[in-house]
């Protein structure tokens, strides 16, 4: 199913205020047509980013979670991005435990003049959000056939 | 009860200048060891120690910060001390500790899972490699191997990694740690995986004994699960807070936990939670070749960087 | 000179087919000209390649399918090396040159049997003879004298068989013309 | 809480694919929000207005306005909650047109999105807190960084304007890139004559100091206080003894030194003053020349300096200035147009550059002004002018237009015609871009006054025969291949960002394009700011410029300077971590991590807790994400403020877990 | 037998006719090199320019047959001598790389390709797996004397993304190989310029003036013989240098060389196995010309050390 047609998912993005924030502004500004499926939150870096953040997200029905910040080198605050990458590429190689699928979940480098590669990030998540399809609902039924499904294995 | 004997002579020796030592002492019956706070020598006389002391005593340690205290520690636990020290949780001139090497200890859940029962226990014997107890006037006889606790048969570090007295021989041989039983956890499907947890976190009380009983959860009163500000979790009794909880534990021990399993071994119902920590151990290990509580002056991975990372590579977006 | 009306002469779909075949975006010329600065064989062109472009960008199919140019195009690849916008020139020409012979056209008749004339060639022994090639150009246009001259260089050298190759797979070689046309014609 | 929502048509930009209307009549029934309306232009005084009164009205504790990207009028908007007696950051903006209306054409989509960015912004405020700055002294000195013609201008400026300056150039003496050129387009008045009285008056301001020869090392601080340390490289002669008399450059044996200044036509001697009219005119070594220096042989130069000023063992220094601003001149560079193997790759000794031909133009330049061509020293009678060489070609990497190439070759050959009466110029070009004042006429006068034969279409190669260059185009008016056998080839090589651009742009933490070249705030309306409070760029640095519009930038830059420092103290962002005193543990992970040693260990009733310096810190949050117990909150991106746009997006449906 | 130089080799059709010795001297240059061919059992041929100007997946199923038949065999990778079989090869391949193209292309076919093997020129492994260094090393007949233009033909080298050898606008592999067995290289400016293809038979007038045109500048640069790399060029520049001489009014006597067949003759090969013969244009008189050059410096080098 290709990201513009059918519903939309929801796919929760946290952009640094200085690269990516702009870059998808840039996107914006060039009119770059894009999947509607994101939600921008807005933080001062990368680094800001607590990876406890996305896995609330990816717990509480987010689709996917897509974080973005300034290329390495080119942190407005030196360093944030730094931090981030280890604690986000950590978090990705985490999620496998949890049974989430590592795709639901990505962090790019978009600087604020790459308005054409937000676009090109945007698109390509979406539409690799919207292959997996919607992410499995927490609720009674679930629950109630994970304890099923518990039992019998046993 | 090898050892034991030097162990407390040593204490004994050292008492004047600390506040008190940590060690064990039998609990309410004979197979269970409770910690014993020592502050006389007659407290030293009640101590054991065995296959029977399963408590990681580093855990009372933060508590304790600000006083002279010595702590018994085995292989595995000396490794939670070194974290400490590492982030300096406690002081290293404060403490004082007293290494063992250590051929692994029970978990008494495997016990349980034989018998059916703990409440009844008459006696219990620690014969060499094998267990011997007596419930409701029948001998039970096992061997040590068999009820060990699951992390004593990957042990590399049988001997205190750290320690200011060491008694007795340290033990040469040490295990591989492959992480077998992530990678088998992680063959089961995505859903299967899920639904696990699900099932699971839907048993969890909330009692959060695993974090009370973590050497690492150093936040205690402050803990994030009970505050509002900031607010993590919300006061509704679901599956997803329970989880999620699980998640901020392992996201907060990311490079931190050194595996003692006192977080598992707390649970009132039986939680697999160190699978959590033991993946992300994992990870660690791989991208950072780390690991924790080994060396004191290494830097935790997650609070530090490389410009150009050795292992993690930019996926090309 | 014809006016060309921008608005109702522009065939979109020509435009649309030649970008989908090529893999080009016809978008990217800006018509520097670079293509027929380095192009050897402009010369001979009756539109000179970036007329060819620009005739491809407002949708003019059949002044673009019926010219010369086509025709004499080697694939020197001169103008897609030498492209500032990276477009495959060579192979955008390669493209209307197809266009061109399922269209019908063959402005350079000759050009056009001598390749045909090695194709069958190809599909009937399974490498090209070159010694029959001739004889089915000379045929097939009636210029019974075409280097004949060279001929007698050639042929005392052992430079020219008379017979075709011997290859064991020429079968196979004429099925994939075989499948070719089925696919073509369904 | 209060909370009043403005939803911004933007004309039809955000209403041409929004309901906004429907946004605002939805945004009402969100808990928290007492008043909710759509409005035109949210930005206008109207719309400002309206919000003002809205406030004072209804009592609001809060505003939300739904409109462009915060990082346009998040300031704006905080004003003007000030004017209305709200503290400023009881504010949030819902970016609906940036990442809403202008990326997507689905009105439905779009309407529930903007809906969703509003009720984040409102619930991110229904956890936000008013915040209240601290004021804090400036340093009123600036530094300026390169010393083109734009940084010239901009310290002259601050300088005239009463503020220490400091200025640091690459090269041994300022002017830049216009000392080398010969004329100026479009009034072909002589470059060193109206950039040399301006070189002369940087040297005598009282107010300026001069560190030639200098880079920027490492700058550490904030707005209003930084300290900047700079690297006086080694000249190996001490400038306070040097008076530039030029007897060690007559005497020096090491005549085949690299000469930079003349773009390498000609050579110079291993030490050497750069050009005559240098400022600071002092000499220096190329220590890659140098015999004593190499060899340890030689040592002419000492002997005979009158003043001993040759120090062989001199070491680069390193000297640290606080200064409160940075102006960022650092100009551009030429294309490297070997890169083209069509134009010889370089083999070809009469291919050269538009740089080199300005030297052999110029009468101060190694050939005294007579063009001699540099394979066998004749006059050449045939000039080919090759235009967009490196730049508008995306497949060198150089998509962009270079923008002064079409006006420079036209002085050219306007300057070839001058010098050479009988010889024929020929510039081949794709478009002629012209748009300055008087530029098109300039154009216009090299091809009806002076016979300049412009040919509209590219050069696809050029090879030498019998003693020419065999130039090969097209000129694509006439559909036709065109050769010209031409005596000289001039190739009018495009602007690419400076060396070493991106590095300093690390040390200023400042951002730049994928081109090297320096992101300015807004590219209309924050020309010569940047995104880094108090640093500020001027000239070719922010992307290629001509001599007015650099000059122009420079002194935008100087204005911008003096408006900033024209207050005594700065109000710091008093969106800064701050620490929950009771929630600390001391553990130092936040002092750890912190990037601006912004965070100290304190004592606090005989507990080790931490602090936040407030002046120090940039408001990144790297402390807030490290802190496991949550005790240090970046204000205005607190967990909770986060949380709570995350809570309005991830709202699965919450089940009780079975007991 | 699992030489490292080891290569599937495809000889191309104008090997086995009118390009003869091109094939004889490439094969027994590569056999004094080291450099194992094991031709590519039943090959056919690669479809050349016509069958791109017809299709672009007939053209490629045509070249890639032979990549097919070489995919079973235990080498480095299929090299060729004829650039233009070299560039369908390659663009076959190329192009393949696209999963839908390859299954268009490998339904043409009756074993579809697994397209693993990297396609080069022999030109090309001689550069880089023996290199000038090595190659200066063998000679035992050093060509000392000579002056040439190397010619390399258009599609050599481009375009740069698929051929992925050498610079595109001015090739260096063949001047070097050349100047390692002694040669004087003359500064060619129209290395890559087109020769005319195969537009001898059609369109003769072309080829009349582009080869011409090729001529001009040899002997304007001061060469007294060409080599090449392409049998098309080869063909063009020598058999039909008659051609040209009465259509452009010229009288040029100029020998068009391989390449190999010059390598050859330095590392002392059998001149039956180069093919010398064959050559149209008579190489004699340039040889006799090297020879007299040798001689004269010979002669100086002894006034020279005489009069020390």
């Amino acid at each position: 199913m290709s990201a513009d047609s059918g519903k939309e998912l929801r796919i929760v993005g946290f952009l640094c205020n200085w690269c990516s924030y702009g870059g998808a502004d840039t996107a914006g500004v060039g009119r770059f047509q894009q999947p509607t499926d994101l939600r921008i939150i807005r933080v001062p870096c990368s680094g800001r980013v607590d990876p406890l953040f996305v896995l609330k997200s990816l717990v509480n029905g987010a689709d996917g979670v897509l974080v973005s910040g300034c290329h390495p080198r080119d942190c407005h605050y030196s360093e944030g991005n730094y931090y981030a990458r280890r604690r986000l590429e950590v978090l990705k190689r985490f999620l496998p435990v949890l049974g989430i699928d590592t795709r639901r979940f990505e962090y790019t480098w978009v600087s604020a003049s790459e308005g054409q590669k937000w676009k090109t990030v945007v698109e390509k998540f979406t539409e690799g959000i919207h292959e997996l399809g919607p992410a499995p609902v927490i609720d009674a039924t679930m629950i109630a056939k994970a304890q099923i499904l518990a039992a019998t294995a046993l | 009860m090898q050892y034991l004997n030097e162990l407390k002579e040593k204490i004994k020796e050292n008492l004047p200048e600390l506040d008190m030592v940590v060690g064990w002492e039998q609990g309410f019956d004979s197979l269970r060891a409770s910690p014993l706070f020592m502050r006389t020598e007659d407290d030293v006389d009640k101590m054991i120690w065995g296959p029977l002391c399963v408590h990681n005593l580093a855990t009372y340690l933060p508590s304790l910060k600000g006083k002279k205290v010595g702590v018994v520690v085995k292989g595995c636990d000396s490794r939670s001390v070194i974290q400490l020290l590492q982030e300096k949780l406690i002081k290293r001139d404060d403490i004082m500790v007293f290494g063992l090497p250590c051929t692994g200890v029970v978990s008494l859940r495997k016990i349980q899972d034989n018998l059916g029962s703990l409440d009844y226990i008459e006696s219990t014997e620690v014969d060499g490699d094998s267990l011997n107890i007596t419930v409701d006037g029948t001998n039970h006889a096992f061997k040590l191997e068999d009820v060990a606790a699951n992390k004593c048969s990957r042990c590399q570090y049988h001997n205190a990694l750290l320690s200011d007295v060491f008694i007795g021989d340290p033990i040469t041989e040490e295990a591989e740690d492959e992480y077998t039983d992530v990678d088998e956890f992680e063959d089961m499907s995505l859903e299967d995986r899920m639904a696990f947890w699900v099932s699971n976190m839907s048993r969890c009380v909330s009692c959060y004994a695993c974090r009370n009983a973590c050497p690492m959860c150093v936040c205690r009163d402050h803990c994030v699960a009970q505050s509002r500000d900031p607010h993590w979790i919300t006061q509704e009794d679901t599956v997803q807070n329970k989880w999620f909880f699980q998640m901020i534990h392992s996201m907060h021990l990311a490079g931190r936990c050194t595996e003692c399993g006192e977080c598992e071994r707390a649970c009132p119902v039986g939680l697999p939670l160190l699978l959590l920590k033991r993946k992300m151990n994992k990870e660690i290990k791989e991208l950072f070749a780390y690991k924790a509580g080994t060396l004191i002056d290494a830097k935790t991975p997650l609070l530090s960087f490389k410009v150009e990372e050795d292992n993690i590579n930019e996926r090309g977006w | 000179m014809n006016t060309i009306r921008l608005n109702t002469a522009c065939d979109a779909d020509f435009i649309n087919q030649v970008e989908k075949e090529s893999e080009q975006d016809m978008s990217l010329c800006y018509q520097c000209g670079n293509c027929t600065a380095g192009c050897p064989y402009t010369t001979f062109y009756d539109l000179p390649v970036n007329q060819v472009m620009r005739l491809v960008q407002v949708g003019q199919r059949e002044q673009v399918l019926s010219c010369k140019s086509l025709w004499l195009c080697a694939s020197c690849e001169s103008c897609t090396t030498r492209c500032p916008n990276d477009i495959d020139v060579a192979r955008i020409m390669d493209v209307l040159r197809h266009m061109s012979r399922r269209a019908g056209h063959a402005t350079e008749r000759r050009v056009k049997i001598f390749w045909d004339a090695f194709l069958s060639s190809v599909e009937r022994h399974g490498r090209v003879h070159e010694m029959g090639l001739m004889a089915t150009y000379m045929t097939k246009t009636g210029r019974m004298f075409t280097d004949i001259d060279l001929g007698m260089h050639l042929i005392p050298n052992g430079k020219l068989s008379l017979k075709p190759h011997t290859m064991i797979g020429k079968k196979e070689v004429s099925e994939i013309f075989k499948r070719f046309n089925e696919e073509r014609s369904s | 809480m209060k909370i009043g929502v403005f939803v911004c048509h933007c004309g039809s930009n955000i209403a041409g694919t929004v309901d906004v209307v429907k946004v605002a009549e939805e945004a009402r029934k969100l808990p928290d929000v007492a008043f909710a309306s759509d409005t035109m232009y949210a930005c206008s005084e109207p719309g400002q207005d309206g919000i003002i009164n809205a406030i004072k009205d209804l009592d609001l504790d809060g505003v939300v306005v739904a409109s462009c990207t915060p990082r346009m009028h998040e300031p704006t908007f905080r004003k003007t909650l000030e004017r209305a007696g709200l503290n400023r950051y009881m504010f949030e903006m819902a970016n609906i047109r940036e990442h809403v209306s202008w990326v997507g054409k689905d009105k439905e989509a779009n309407t529930k999105k903007a809906l969703d960015l509003v009720a984040m912004a409102v619930a991110k405020l229904t956890q936000g807190k008013a915040l209240i700055s601290k004021k804090f002294d400036i340093n009123k000195r600036v530094l300026v960084i390169g010393g083109g013609v734009a940084g010239i201008q901009a310290a002259l400026d601050c300088a005239d304007g009463g503020l220490d300056v400091i200025l640091v150039e690459k090269t041994t003496s300022i002017g830049g890139k216009m000392s080398k050129l010969d004329k100026t387009f479009p009034t072909v008045d002589c470059s060193s004559c109206i950039l040399g009285p301006k070189m002369v008056d940087v040297a005598q301001h009282p107010n300026i100091t001069l560190y030639a020869a200098s880079e920027v090392e490492k700058i550490d601080g904030y707005v209003g206080n930084y300290q900047v340390a700079i690297t006086k490289k080694a000249t190996y002669v001490d400038w306070d003894a040097c008076t530039g008399c030029g007897l060690c450059m007559e005497k020096c044996p090491s005549k085949k030194s690299t000469d930079y200044f003349n773009e390498e036509v000609g050579t110079t001697t291993a030490i050497n003053i750069l050009f005559p009219q240098a400022i600071p005119k002092k000499a220096s070594i190329d220590a890659d020349f140098c015999i004593k220096l190499i060899k340890d042989k030689c040592g002419i130069c000492a002997k005979v300096c009158p003043t001993n000023a040759i120090q062989y063992d001199q070491q680069d220094e390193i000297v640290t200035e606080p200064v409160g601003a940075i102006i960022v001149a650092t100009g551009y560079d030429l294309f490297d147009y070997t890169k083209y193997g069509e134009y010889g790759g370089g083999r070809y000794p009469d291919v050269i550059t538009s740089m080199q031909y300005e030297r052999l133009l110029s009468a101060s330049g190694p050939t005294g002004g007579h063009v001699k061509r540099p394979s066998d020293g004749k006059e050449p009678k045939t000039i080919v002018f090759i235009q967009c060489v490196g730049s508008r070609d995306k497949s060198i990497g150089r998509p962009y237009c270079s923008g002064f190439c079409c006006m420079y070759t036209a002085k050219q050959a306007i300057l070839t015609k001058d010098h050479m009466p009988d010889s024929q110029s020929y510039v081949f070009y794709m478009d002629i871009r012209a748009p300055g004042k008087l530029y098109d006429e300039f154009i216009r006068r090299a091809m009806e006054e002076y016979g300049t034969q412009y040919v509209r279409g590219r050069v696809s190669m050029l090879y030498p025969k019998n003693g020419s260059l065999v130039v090969r185009g097209a000129d694509t008016l006439l559909g036709k291949q065109v050769e010209i056998e031409a005596d000289l080839v001039v190739l009018a090589v495009g602007a690419e960002s400076a060396v070493g651009a991106s590095k300093l742009a690390e040390k200023l933490r400042i951002s730049y394009d994928n081109y090297g070249f320096y992101m300015e705030s807004h590219p209309k309306l924050r020309p010569v700011e940047t995104n880094t409070a108090g640093v500020f760029l001027a000239g070719s640095c922010q992307g290629p410029k001509d001599i007015p519009q650099s000059v122009g930038q420079g002194s935008a830059a100087a204005a911008k300077v003096l408006v900033l420092f024209s207050k005594d103290q700065l109000e710091s962002d008093p969106q800064v971590s701050v620490v929950d005193i009771k929630r600390c543990v001391g553990c130092g992970k936040c002092i750890e991590t912190c990037p601006f040693g912004a965070i100290e260990e304190i004592d606090f009733r005989g507990m080790t807790k931490s602090n936040v310096i407030e002046t120090i810190c940039q408001g990144c949050g790297i402390c807030t994400s490290t802190c496991p117990q949550g005790a240090i909150q970046l204000q205005n991106f607190t967990d909770n403020q986060i949380l709570a746009e995350v809570n309005v997006l991830c709202q699965q449906t919450l089940e009780k877990s079975f007991e | 037998m699992s030489s490292s130089l080891s290569y599937a080799y495809y000889p191309g059709c104008s090997g086995q006719g009118t390009s003869i010795e091109y094939e004889q001297s490439s094969q027994a240059v590569c056999k004094a090199l080291g450099i194992t061919l094991q031709e590519i059992p039943d090959w056919s041929c690669c479809g050349s320019t016509p069958a791109h100007t017809v299709d672009h997946t007939l053209s490629a199923a045509l070249s890639a047959r032979n990549l097919g038949q070489a995919e079973g065999m235990i080498v480095n990778g299929v090299i060729t001598p004829c650039p233009s079989c070299l560039t369908n090869l390659k663009t076959a391949s190329h192009r393949m790389k696209d999963e839908t193209f390859r299954a268009k292309t490998n339904a043409l076919l009756e074993k579809p390709v697994n397209n693993t093997l990297p396609i080069m020129s022999v030109l090309q492994v001689i550069y880089e797996q023996v290199g000038p260094e090595k190659l200066k090393e063998k000679v035992v007949r050093p060509l000392t004397g000579m002056k040439l233009a190397p010619y390399y033909g258009c599609i050599m080298n481009r375009p740069p993304d698929v051929m992925d050898f050498d610079d595109c606008e001015n090739p260096i592999a063949m001047d070097r190989l050349m100047e390692a067995l002694g040669i004087e290289i003359t500064p060619f400016p129209l290395k890559v310029e087109c020769c005319g293809a195969s537009y001898g038979v059609a369109r003769k007038d072309i080829v009349m003036h582009l080869s011409g045109k090729l001529l001009d500048a040899a002997e304007d640069c001061g060469a007294e013989a060409m080599v090449t790399a392409c049998p098309l060029c080869q063909m063009n520049l020598d058999l039909r240098q008659g051609q040209i001489n009465s259509a452009n009014k010229t009288n040029h006597a100029m020998p068009i060389f391989y390449y190999t067949q010059l390598i050859g003759m330095a590392l002392g090969l059998d001149e039956a196995d180069l093919g010398m013969k064959k050559l149209c244009v008579d190489p004699g008189k340039a040889f006799r010309k090297m020879e007299a050059r040798k001689a004269e410096a010979l002669e100086e080098s002894v006034v020279r050390r005489s009069g020390n």
